[in-house]
């Protein structure tokens, strides 16, 4: 069975929300992507050890209760440091816990790190959709 | 000590105090005699206890929001501008999610960040970072109670400082704790957490002072309302085992109005036949409801349409108090504002409705779909009675384990995590998978046949993608 | 010719619509061959009576909203802002006030001012001073079939255009208009021009265009539906004589579940009922609802919630056609982004409701509501077609005169006005003067009972100010 | 019987918004003015004619259908030259169709010649306060 890619999935810090990134990882697994998920309350470790001990392609984070910000400072440094240079950090869910333009959110955590940082609300279709390109073009990238 | 539902000692329960008081230096300022006198110097009209029970007897629905913000002026102008604009009869504070999980350090800093600011960064009102004081200072300036709120597997000290700051109330327990808010915590440690806070409460009703606790058993996602109703009275039963008095029954409406309001009614009648059957004659309860926790639509007019459907609900539930979520819901912590103009819309639905006094408790729908979940509880209640040996705490704990008590979308991973729900074809929630609840055949007919109808008129089987649509659907426009 | 219930002959309908069509310019272009050509080349989907007969069937609930705009331009950008922005289903076009009074004189100057300054101007779409390519213009540029509204004493020449024009229905009604639009024209007059409109869309039925003619019976204000229901039954019976075949029965819903569940209900059986009676066979009745008249709340907020509390009962009555305010509608004219959040907000409750098919159709208090509600309505028809020998036009005449005919508030000088409503202790609305109705015992002591009911609870009699207070108490924020 | 004032009401033009008149009427009559009704569907002439037969201290007009500018457009002098230079004329209701600053709408009809304009939404006892109070200030005015 060929694997479009391996993805580690989790939720960070003392978030709950874990509706969306389980109903994310359903649609992944269905579309043919490896999906090691870990669940709710994970540290920055939590994801780097995973990632590395599955060679992961990519790192999707979930936060929705508006802490991510405080949650994943440093987190591209220290996954570059635990050898995963080549693994692509992936953040979604609800970024931020006031009003402010995406814009400005979606800056806030590409300037972090972040490869790209998925808008709130989207269903599950889109997301895959978008996701599935993005991987896509980072195969190529990748594998060129 | 193995963990069971009989009362704690004194002395057991002043050894864990002094330990817990000493987890964050505000924990010191924690007197109860001072504590207990500072709320005998409040009016009757600031408890929350007092103040449901009142409307109980008038047939009354009061509106209560649930919100917090960090700081002590902004969390103070929110509740002022609630009690003031927003018009509501119970306010919230609601415990940031932070200090939930006893990161006391990181909630320290995010505070500061905010002082410093001006921006709101905590998803809450950060109890023991600000201790007691700061804490009656908010109390000091507004007229109504106040309850916190947030579950949480954790919230001893949150609640020293919580209670003695005078906060009359508090909404959560161990077992919406356990299923939603705990990775790997195992629930006897939850339940022992709660037993804390319960003794606690209790320490306060013998000193004459009324907590009113609020059970709320599980978060909803798409589930049939046995699956929140049992857990509650689990809540319920832990609870006035450590001298609770004044229990508030949460109802976590999905919007089926036949399968909510029957909801209401068995969680309040089946609560008060197990407090009876167990032995506690002087626990009073009040009931309240509020809309689901699954995603809202974006759109304000929408949400507007859904705040008014759910207080529809509360108010033919005759529920004393009506929670409800606000238009800002999808998008943010609720603004002031937000949550104002969201009160207003409940409080003129109710204001038209209420006044009716219209009576449909006894509709055949509602009685049938009360008929399946009395069975249904029943038959979860007595079998982890019995493998409790007739000790609830301890019948919980083996029931976890075996999947007779079992959640959909549990964070936990000590949970089987099985049972599924699925809409009907009428909008009300079904077992989809039973996973290992001990159900009669006549139960388990029941949902298939309402899958089946809704499977005919889908033309294909139910599947997973089934509910992962039910699950977005509301905050899609519509119940299915 | 005396006035009565016969069909007008052929050749007094032609001499009268010669005289109708010269009263402006733009008469000259309405023929009726080209107007039943054009309407055939419209889909049926764009057919008023043809989609709410499916609806009928289908057992949905369509969305109708009620506005106009002077300009074409801002005509049709309102109809398509509704169609594509709020999702409604039917379209209705205002007729502005001076063209309802026939004063196209100043209609046509406020149009050439507002075409001049692009502010608004007249308070609704002057069909007349447009003409009916105009008309077309805008029914050209929307899916969605249209109906022209607003009850005036003469509104033939504005039909004569509006129907060439595209428009599949109108509503209003010669009892309504007579009641809340004149001064000083006599009730025979007006059912004398609607026995016109009512000639001129039988003439479009023979010609297979299907019309949708919408009764409304008279605006309620704090009014037993008895009050409405009478008059749209004869409006209902006028119509039919003049070959009209498909009937949209307007309920001018007033807030009480109850009481506006059993006003949709006995409406539907008795006009149905009557029409048999009086030998009309072929009528197709379908169902509209649509919230009060009186005052509205100024805050959106509120109104938000009677846009909900209205849907539900509209959705819970299963009405065809939910029609709703604005939630500006206290402020101004409805503009096109407040008729959108409202209608927006009215299909989430429907959407929400609907599919539950929660039928509450036989609750008891429904049903006694029912049961007095039909009583009156029948002593009143009963009464009516004697004096009139049978003839609900002759009948008619005679009524209002006696008063066995009446209404509050009324415009007219040529009615007693002596019937006055008071709400309950519960908001439904009752009797509080009888005037000269013929009621029976049993209808005075109900009426009679319910408020002494009321009285008990104010502590003092019921009385003007008590009427008063009730008619403004929804913009006050409550039904009672 | 003492009355406070002779008032003649009505509604002006095509507008048949009767209530608020009527329930002002009431609470006026209760409160010992003398008023003369005229219902809807007023001219100029109309409330000019009862105005000069009954000696009116004031007319009170009322419109709710949003035309009155239209309606009242020289009504001041027509007033004025058919001998009623006393009488005070105030108008109430909903004026304007359109959304507009409350200050604006009052400008344009104290413009027209009103001695007042009043606020839409108000509840009839404070129409009514309002009234008494400015009948007494204008009864002063009249027998200073
Ligand atoms: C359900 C819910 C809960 C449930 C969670 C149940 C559970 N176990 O999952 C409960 C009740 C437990 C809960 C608790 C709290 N919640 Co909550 N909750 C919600 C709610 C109503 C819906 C979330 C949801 O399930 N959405 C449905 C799923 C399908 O959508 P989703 O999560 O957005 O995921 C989709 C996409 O975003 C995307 N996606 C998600 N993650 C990722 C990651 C990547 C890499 C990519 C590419 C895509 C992606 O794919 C998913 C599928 O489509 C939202 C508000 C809303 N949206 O309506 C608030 C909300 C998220 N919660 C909020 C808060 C604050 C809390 C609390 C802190 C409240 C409190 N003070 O008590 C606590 C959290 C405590 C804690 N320790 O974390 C806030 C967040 C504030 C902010 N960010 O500005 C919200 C917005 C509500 C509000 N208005 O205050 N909540
Ligand atoms: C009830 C009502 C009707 C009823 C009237 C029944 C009747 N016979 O009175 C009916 C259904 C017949 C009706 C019809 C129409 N209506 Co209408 N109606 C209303 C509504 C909902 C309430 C009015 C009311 O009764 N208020 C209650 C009374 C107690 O308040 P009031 O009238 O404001 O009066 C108080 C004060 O203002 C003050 N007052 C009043 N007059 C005066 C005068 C003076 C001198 C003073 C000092 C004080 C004063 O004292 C009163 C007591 O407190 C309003 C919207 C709203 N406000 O919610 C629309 C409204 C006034 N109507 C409106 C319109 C446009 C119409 C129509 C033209 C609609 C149409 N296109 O078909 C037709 C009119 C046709 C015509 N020829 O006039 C618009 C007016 C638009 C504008 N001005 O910007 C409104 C605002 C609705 C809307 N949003 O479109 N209507």
């Amino acid at each position: 069975m060929d694997s479009k890619a391996v993805l580690v999935t989790g939720v960070i810090g003392e978030d709950v929300h874990v509706t969306g990134i389980r109903i994310l990882e359903h649609a992944l697994r269905k579309d043919g992507f490896t999906v090691h998920s870990l669940g709710i309350h994970n540290s920055q470790e939590d994801f780097i050890s995973k990632a590395a001990e599955v060679k992961a392609d990519a790192i999707l984070i979930s936060s929705l209760a508006g802490h991510a910000e405080m949650l994943v400072q440093g987190f591209r440094e220290k996954c570059d440091k635990a050898g995963l240079k080549q693994t692509e950090l992936y953040i979604g869910g609800q970024l931020v816990i006031h009003a402010e333009e995406w814009e400005a959110t979606e800056k806030r955590f590409l300037d972090l790190g972040f490869t790209a940082v998925a808008v709130p609300f989207n269903p599950p279709g889109n997301v895959l959709a978008e996701l599935n390109e993005r991987f896509c073009d980072s195969r190529k990238k990748t594998t060129a | 000590m193995e963990i069971s539902n009989r009362k704690w000692s004194d002395d057991f329960f002043q050894k864990e105090r002094e330990e817990v008081l000493s987890q964050w230096s505000t924990g010191a300022d924690v007197d109860l005699d001072d504590a207990v006198a500072y709320h005998k110097s409040l009016p009757d009209s600031q408890n929350a206890a007092l103040k449901t029970l009142k409307a109980r007897e008038e047939g009354k629905t009061l509106l209560c929001p649930s919100l917090g913000s960090d700081t002590v002026e902004n969390h103070k102008s929110l509740l002022l501008h609630m009690q003031n604009e927003a018009g509501v009869d119970i306010l919230t504070s609601y415990i940031d999610s932070l200090t939930r999980n006893c990161r006391f350090e990181m909630a320290s800093q995010g505070l500061m960040k905010a002082e410093a600011t001006g921006r709101p960064v905590l998803n809450g009102f950060p109890f023991v970072v600000h201790g007691v004081q700061k804490t009656r200072e908010v109390m000091n300036a507004v007229d109504l109670p106040s309850m916190l709120f947030g579950p949480t597997p954790d919230a001893r000290l949150t609640h020293e400082i919580g209670l003695a700051g005078g906060h009359t109330g508090y909404s959560g327990g161990p077992m919406i704790s356990f299923w939603n808010y705990t990775k790997n915590v195992p629930v006897e440690s939850v339940i022992h957490n709660f037993q804390y806070i319960n003794r606690l409460m209790g320490t306060y009703e013998e000193q004459g002072v009324p907590i009113l606790y609020a059970v709320s058993g599980a978060m909803p996602s798409v589930s049939p309302p046995s699956l929140m109703i049992v857990p509650e009275i689990i809540e319920v039963l832990i609870a006035a085992g450590q001298g609770v008095k004044h229990i508030q029954l949460n109802n976590w409406l999905q919007g089926h109005v036949a399968q909510d309001l029957a909801y209401i009614q068995v969680l309040k009648e089946k609560a008060d036949y197990y407090l009876k059957e167990c032995g506690f004659d002087d626990v009073e309860t009040i009931t309240y409801s509020v809309s689901p926790t699954g995603r809202f639509p974006v759109e304000a007019d929408q949400v507007y349409a859904l705040i008014s459907h759910f207080t529809m609900i509360g108010v033919m539930g005759g529920v004393q108090v009506c929670g409800s979520r606000t238009i800002d819901e999808a998008l943010h912590i609720p603004t002031k504002e937000g949550s104002a103009h969201s009160f207003r819309n409940a409080r003129m639905f109710l204001n038209m409705l209420q006044p009716q006094k219209f009576d449909i408790s006894g509709h055949s729908e509602i009685q049938q779909e009360k008929q399946i979940m009395e069975l249904e509880v029943d038959c979860l209640m007595k079998k982890i009675l019995e493998i409790g040996g007739g000790d609830i705490v301890k019948g919980t704990v083996k029931a976890v384990k075996l999947g007779i008590l079992d959640q959909p979308y549990s964070t936990s991973q000590l949970v089987k995590g099985e049972v599924l729900g699925v809409k009907d074809e009428k909008g009300a929630a079904r077992y989809f998978d039973m996973g290992q609840l001990p159900f009669s055949r006549e139960i388990k007919d029941f949902h298939r046949e309402k899958i089946e109808a809704r499977e005919k008129i889908l033309g294909e089987k139910v599947s997973y993608d089934t509910i992962i649509q039910d699950m977005t659907a509301i905050s899609a426009g519509s119940i299915l």
